[in-house]
């Protein structure tokens, strides 16, 4: 028989002014199981919880119900008193008789009967609860960074720095990502590869960081704490320990004409390449589509001048299984593109734009790696058509950003803000040209951003005319751009040399399958969603996965590298424990009960439940039941309420609690 | 007027079932095969299980062979011969019993053979086993069949396929009729239905999809579901066995063959499936789904019912 | 600003299903602004409207309760990622089969209310409770649950005897 | 007799086809009777009400399509249209009325007629692409219009409002030229296909539209084109019969002819001079015609 113990709270006057709190202890104090019943000015305060806690050592309770405020409020401050007297923390429910009473009724009576029915409920639930013991998950205190842009590089510095090891991943042939492709960086026009760099060699070198590059996330099993994750290493043809960088393969190989994806295609590269100079790690990979030998069987010159014999063709991809306890997810973007979509796409390419066909209509990104130093033009700025250098130049902002029509409707951020440098770039290398900008408004929110950009129009003299851009066509060798300028009323149409379009930033293709990977969610566009839009912004709703960069949303470096930064924060402080406790508010399966037909696996939104064999002591095996993984259940109760034999139940809130209190009324 | 339902290719389709029986069992591709024999009275016909190919001559098709034996697959498994695949004849109603267990983890394809029956119709229950088939005594569900040959069967004998005229649907009949009243009236409806309920649960064991080993009705901590038969009780069995069979249940009419009491289970089960179709455009039976209609939802899905 | 409050013949019991983080929520903060509601209402909280079985449904209805409220999260904004999605689609299918056996749907209500909606929490209760006001006590489930069911009928004065004395 | 799966349609010619484009309005007819597709005019059709109504009165303007397409409904087929404006007019009422449920009981109760939204409504164009298709098209063609450079233009209605599901891609549209093409003619690139004739101001505003059309006739000849082809009288009055005006205010010289659709593939299906309306155009083609021998 139980022994309830029922604690009605005056809350001040806040619940007695309305609810007479003497006679709701008298009245539950004869219900069934209950042993002792009071009411006290203030539950909370230090006395209110003595008298709470002298009560269950005095009148040996067994469960105790609080009859005050609302359970988020002062749940936890309840329980831990409880707890502190030697009672399992879940045998303790709160009656809401504050806000879901006294605080919405007038008539004392009513208010009264109301609050009766509620602490009755409660009793009748608190009767049902269980022991429920602490859930402890061990922690192992590795990390995996996913994506070597400067979000990862950060990311797994600070983590490393901190003195755990970290895994990270890059899909490409060297880390570095999109920062490593800029030429000048806003708002204080240092050179991008100057500041990256050494932060790329400090990953190579560092003694706790793995770096895996020309590798992608293959699988991904387990939970916060305790991953498994299958790393791809794809078959470089190099074998990185032997080679020595030295580059003489590359000076060989006799393919030498391939578009190089790093300078946006601008720059040539032959078949065994580093994707630039500065590449981290400084090993080659063979390009297998473009390589005489893997499409001929022929050639292999670079195996004969290899020295240390790094060169391998029969080379294959190698799966390895790495245990992380925490993954910074950090795969960074792609641009637009406003080439045709292929049919079924829901965002649409610029067909006014020529879809792409016009060659001195480049994006961005190109743009950036004519202005690089480094860069196939050696910094010159040149027509990608005729090597002619540009006098009048057109760059068009919002080019895919805030166009619903084209099926993408938010800001990118970051264009306003490049556009701006690209013009002075532009005329600290042709002086006698001229810049002009259509935009739709600008958008230059940071530190030092806004000076930047009035410094573009009033110190380097780009002509801003706010307006759309309706069409762009070649005519003869120049490019008529045909706009509005808006602030006058007026069409304008402007014969340009080269265009260059601020194309929207999008998530990296194939965002949406490595979030099925991980389990993580994303929007619309396929933008990584965080846990919550302002407190949690760098956890996503799934435990022990962070998110770092434009993955999460378009970002410049400054807010990418904080990010990164916090999210490495957030792993450090989950490797600060050696073990996870986590409320015990999670799902269990009656395997007796269970017959296997997976419909909680099916409606589980966090992939908690796995399958599970139940063999016979011969081996046999008997069914194949439901098993939750309490690391991973969230908690939901979906699969209860879906199960059609209720084999699963959600602990804390059981069918037998429920239909206590629903009976109770 | 009542119209003569052409049954003639049954005897070509026992005869093609035997010789397939008797094939993949003496070859040992199957440990078993589930299907019809003869029953003792004259015409009527029984659920069997045949391990020896000696015993395929036992086999037959006619109007009589109404049971679904998807459920000898389930509930009843445990009494057939476990190891290698089972062989089993199947009409197209039954098939789609069978595909929904698919989707449901209870049956695997490969560890099946199914030997697809060309159907012209069966017997409505009320029939005597040796009438013959008309528009006036084929069962109701056969009224609305489109599945006269069964699709994706590992083998199907080949003769003229069926051709049953259109008939009037008797249950989208009475589901319109029992719509077109006020809450009350169809309450009233339903309330003389349910007091007939003598709880004997025929309708459970018959059906295909109540393979729980533990049904939720039965348990009593908590008792979600009043056992005994009163009035209260079985509204709520039917309900909760209602509820549970939406989107599942494709419409074999077992549960209402069964009842011995005259309840119309099915018209419930026929007015879930409605529902669903016009919500979610689901419809079960014809694939193996990872997920019914009630284990997934699209973000866009319809809450003009929510405030 | 006190108005006399009006006095009625039929209180109705209205039970309501809510999840936690955003229904819950969204009545208490009803609570911290000090609304007004008629006080038929009594809330059972759930993890998320996912966990709410159409069970308890009928349960409530069986337990006497004139009018049932089933309230949470907005879409997309479920705390457990999906589980009102699933939720929607379960109800969707349940209030049809309830209005095929005859069950008057003005008495079960169904909505979407946030944590900051404590007016819209209000709205609900004070609506639904008016409603079934109107409508009157829910007799069918009642009358129900006071039948027998006997394998025979009560046609002897001895078995309506005994009957009585029950 | 007619085939039993024969293409037939409810015709909607629209004001203009009965007014200054006769000859588009005879020319389809004619080239429809030769391809062997049903045209049934729709009984006592009237305005679309483009494009003065939808400026000032929505209600007004989405009335009157939509009784248009209730009255089409008497009618066996799809809504075959000639005029790019109808077109667009047609199609937007019938997205603008699905989309909201107030208006569509307004209109409904203007109108006292249900709305018919999920009645097909084609330009011509699709039926000869798409319904007739290309391949049925091209066998179809007894003189091909081989040497013709053709500049083919859209306008600014066939393919918009962007968001109202319709002909073809809205900025890069292809249909016209696949047309063209099918019948022998050569397609020329140019820049001003999908530019505004400035139709809108053709009895307000003049000026505005001689100096818009003159921007296309210009794009078209610097593009090597011999002739402009049109599916939308509108676009047809300001490039054909203005081109004088516009010859005499620029001081260029263009004469280029400007022929509808129907026109040019009626001749490629052999149909004579006469029964396209050819002697309508103010801009003479028949010196072109006579030079590429189509004629």
């Amino acid at each position: 028989m139980s022994r309830i113990g029922v604690f009605v709270c005056h809350c001040g006057e806040n619940i007695s002014r309305t609810v007479d709190v003497e006679r709701v202890a008298a009245e539950v104090g004869k219900l069934p199981g209950v042993a002792f019943s009071t009411d006290y000015k203030y539950m909370c305060s230090d006395p209110g919880q003595g008298l709470l806690k002298k009560a269950i050592r005095e009148e040996r309770l067994s469960h105790v119900v609080v009859a005050a405020c609302s359970p988020r409020m002062h749940e936890k401050t309840f329980r831990k008193a409880v707890e502190s007297a030697g009672l399992n923390p879940f045998l303790c429910e709160m009656a809401n008789i504050r806000e879901h009473c006294s605080w919405v009724h007038e008539d004392r009576d009513e208010a009264t009967v109301k609050a009766i029915e509620i602490v009755g409920m409660m009793v009748e639930r608190v009767k049902k609860n269980r022991v429920l013991p602490t859930i402890t998950v061990p922690v192992t205190k590795r990390s995996l960074v996913i994506g070597g842009g400067i979000a990862g590089i950060q990311a797994a510095l600070d983590i490393a720095d901190a003195g755990h090891e970290v895994v990270l991943v890059e899909r490409e042939p060297s880390i570095g990502g999109h920062m490593a492709q800029l030429s000048e960086t806003f708002p204080t026009l240092d050179c991008s590869q100057c500041i990256m760099t050494p932060k790329m060699v400090d990953v190579a070198n560092h003694p706790r960081i793995k770096l895996y590059t020309y590798a992608e996330i293959e699988h991904v099993e387990g939970y916060i704490g305790n991953f498994q994750v299958t790393v791809r290493r794809k078959a470089r043809s190099v074998i990185e320990e032997k080679c020595t960088g030295c580059g003489v393969c590359m000076e060989k190989c006799p393919v030498r004409k391939i578009p190089n994806t790093f300078d946006r295609d601008l720059g040539m590269r032959p078949a065994i390449y580093v994707p630039f100079p500065q590449a981290v790690p400084n090993t080659p990979v063979i390009d297998r589509e473009n390589c005489t030998k893997f499409k001929t069987g022929k050639c292999g010159v670079c195996q004969k001048v290899c020295g240390p014999g790094a060169v391998d063709y029969e080379q294959e991809d190698r799966l390895i299984v790495e245990p992380v306890g925490a993954i910074v997810v950090a795969t960074g973007f792609d641009l637009y593109s406003i080439e045709e979509k292929p049919k079924g796409s829901s965002i649409k390419g610029y067909g006014e734009f020529g879809h792409g066909r016009i060659p001195d209509v480049i994006d961005g990104m190109t743009f950036e790696r004519l202005a690089s130093a480094s860069g196939p033009t050696g910094g010159k700025i040149m027509r990608p058509s005729d090597g002619r250098e540009p006098k009048q130049i057109v760059f068009i902002q919002c080019v895919g950003s805030r166009a619903r029509e084209k099926g993408i409707s938010y800001c990118s951020k970051i264009c306003c803000m490049y556009t701006a440098k690209h013009t002075m770039l532009y005329h600290h290398k042709v002086h006698d040209g001229q810049a002009y900008v259509f935009f739709m408004d600008a958008r230059t929110p940071g530190k030092s951003y806004d000076e930047f950009w009035r410094r573009s129009i009033e110190e380097e003299e780009a002509v801003y005319i706010r307006g759309m851009v309706s069409r762009l066509y070649q005519k003869g060798d120049k490019i008529v751009v045909m706009g509005s300028d808006i602030s006058v009323g007026v069409q304008v149409e402007i014969e340009a040399d080269m265009v260059v379009l601020a194309t929207a930033v999008q998530p990296r293709k194939g965002a949406d399958t490595l979030a099925q990977k991980l389990g993580i969610s994303y929007d619309k566009y396929h933008f990584y969603s965080e846990a919550h839009a302002k407190l949690r912004p760098v956890e996503c709703a799934t435990a022990g996965i962070y998110l770092a960069g434009a993955c999460q949303g378009p970002k410049d470096i400054p807010d990418t590298v904080s990010q990164a930064s916090a999210a490495a924060a957030k792993v450090m402080t989950l490797f600060a424990r050696d073990q996870l406790e986590r409320e015990p508010i999670v799902a269990r399966v009656r395997e007796t009960g269970c017959v296997g037909c997976f419909y909680c696996k099916k409606v589980c939104p966090y992939g908690a439940v796995e399958e599970k064999e139940i063999r016979d002591r011969q081996g046999n095996l008997v069914k194949v039941v439901a098993y939750v993984n309490p690391g991973v259940c969230g908690g939901c109760g979906t699969c209860q309420a879906t199960c059609p034999s209720k084999s699963v139940e959600l602990d804390g809130y059981t069918d037998e609690q429920i239909v206590a209190m629903i009976e109770s009324l | 007027m009542t119209q003569l339902i052409d049954t003639s290719i049954y005897t070509a389709v026992t005869e093609a079932i035997q010789g397939e029986a008797r094939r993949i069992l003496s070859e040992g591709s199957v440990s078993a095969v589930v299907g019809y024999a003869a029953a003792r009275r004259k015409g009527s016909a029984q659920p069997v299980v045949i391990t020896q190919a000696d015993d395929s001559g036992k086999l037959i098709f006619s109007a009589a062979c109404v049971n679904n034996l998807a459920v000898y697959l389930t509930k009843a498994k445990k009494d057939i011969p476990k190891n290698g695949k089972i062989g089993i004849v199947v009409k197209g109603c039954d098939l789609k019993a069978l595909v929904g267990l698919m989707g449901e983890s209870q049956l695997k394809r490969e560890e099946l053979y199914l030997i697809g029956v060309p159907c012209a119709g069966v017997l409505a229950s009320t029939i005597l086993p040796d009438t013959a088939l008309t528009s006036g005594t084929i069962a109701s569900k056969c009224r609305e069949c489109g599945e006269r040959l069964p699709q994706g069967c590992d083998y199907t004998p080949t003769v003229t396929p069926p051709i049953t005229p259109v008939l009037e649907k008797k249950y989208a009949a009475e589901i319109a009729r029992l719509e077109a009243m006020t809450p009350a009236e169809r309450w009233a409806y339903w309330k003389e239905q349910f007091k007939k309920c003598i709880k004997c649960y025929a309708c459970r064991q018959v059906c295909p999809f109540c393979f729980c080993e533990q049904c939720l009705c039965d348990r009593n901590k908590p008792q979600m579901v009043e056992t005994t038969p009163r009035p209260a009780g079985n509204f709520a069995w039917h309900i909760v066995r209602a509820m549970h069979l939406a989107g599942r249940c494709a419409g074999c009419a077992e549960c209402e063959r069964v009842c011995p009491m005259d309840i119309p289970l099915n018209l419930l089960n026929r007015k879930m499936a409605k529902e669903l179709k016009e919500l979610y455009n689901h419809e079960a039976g014809f694939e193996v789904r990872e997920k019914g209609p009630l284990a997934m939802y699209d973000e866009k899905d319809d809450q003009s019912f929510i405030k | 600003m006190h108005t006399e409050k009006e006095k009625h013949t039929f209180e109705p019991k209205i039970i309501a299903f809510v999840c936690t983080w955003c229904t819950y929520a969204g009545a208490d903060l009803a609570g911290t602004s000090r609304m007004q509601y008629p006080a038929n209402v009594r809330v059972l909280k759930f993890p998320c409207t996912g966990r709410i079985d159409p069970v308890f449904i009928l349960k409530a209805f069986q337990q006497g309760a004139d009018g049932v409220l089933v309230s949470g999260c907005h879409p997309g904004d479920c705390h457990y990622i999906a589980g009102n999605f699933h939720a929607r689609r379960r109800f969707a299918a349940f209030r049809k089969l309830l209005e095929f056996v005859g069950v008057d749907l003005g008495r079960l209500q169904f909505s979407w209310v946030s944590a900051a909606e404590g007016g819209k929490w209000v709205e609900m209760v004070t609506g639904l409770t008016e409603q079934v006001r109107g409508m009157g006590p829910m007799q069918e489930f009642k009358e129900l649950a006071l039948e027998e069911q006997w394998s025979g009928s009560i046609d002897t004065p001895e078995l309506q005897e005994a009957y009585d004395q029950i | 007799m007619t085939p039993k799966n024969a293409l037939r349609y409810a015709y909607y010619p629209g004001c203009s086809l009965h007014a200054s484009a006769g000859e588009y309005d005879l020319s389809t007819r004619e080239l429809f009777k030769k391809l062997n597709i049903g045209l049934t005019e729709v009984p006592d059709w009237f305005c679309c009400g483009a494009t003065p109504a939808h400026n000032v009165d929505e209600l007004l303007s989405l009335s009157l399509c939509a009784k248009n397409l209730e009255l089409a409904e008497q009618v066996e087929g799809d809504l075959a249209v000639a005029c790019a404006a109808c077109f667009s007019r047609l199609k937007t009422t019938q997205h603008i009325l699905s989309e909201s449920e107030f208006k569509r009981q307004q209109v409904e109760k203007a109108i006292d007629a249900p709305v018919p939204l999920n009645g097909n409504v084609k330009h011509l164009l699709d039926i000869l692409a798409r319904d007739l298709g290309l391949k049925r098209l091209g066998q179809a063609v007894t003189k091909p219009l081989s040497g013709l450079k053709v500049a083919c233009y859209y306008g600014c209605l066939l393919t918009r409002p962007t968001d109202v599901p319709n002909l073809d891609c809205v900025e890069a549209p292809t249909i016209m030229e696949d047309v063209l093409q099918a019948v022998g003619a050569e397609t020329v690139a140019w820049s001003h296909r999908l530019e505004c004739c400035g139709a809108n101001f053709t009895l307000s505003r003049p000026g505005v539209v001689v100096q818009l059309s003159h921007a296309i006739l210009d794009s078209a000849k610097a593009a090597g084109a011999d002739c402009i082809m049109v599916a939308c009288p509108l676009c047809h009055g300001n490039l054909d019969i203005r081109q004088k005006e516009i010859e005499g205010v620029y001081g260029t010289h263009y004469a280029m002819p400007v022929f509808y659709i129907t026109q040019l593939v009626g001749l490629a299906a052999g149909l004579k001079a006469d029964k396209l309306g050819l002697d309508a155009l103010i801009v003479n083609p028949m010196p072109l015609l006579k030079e590429k021998q189509l004629i």
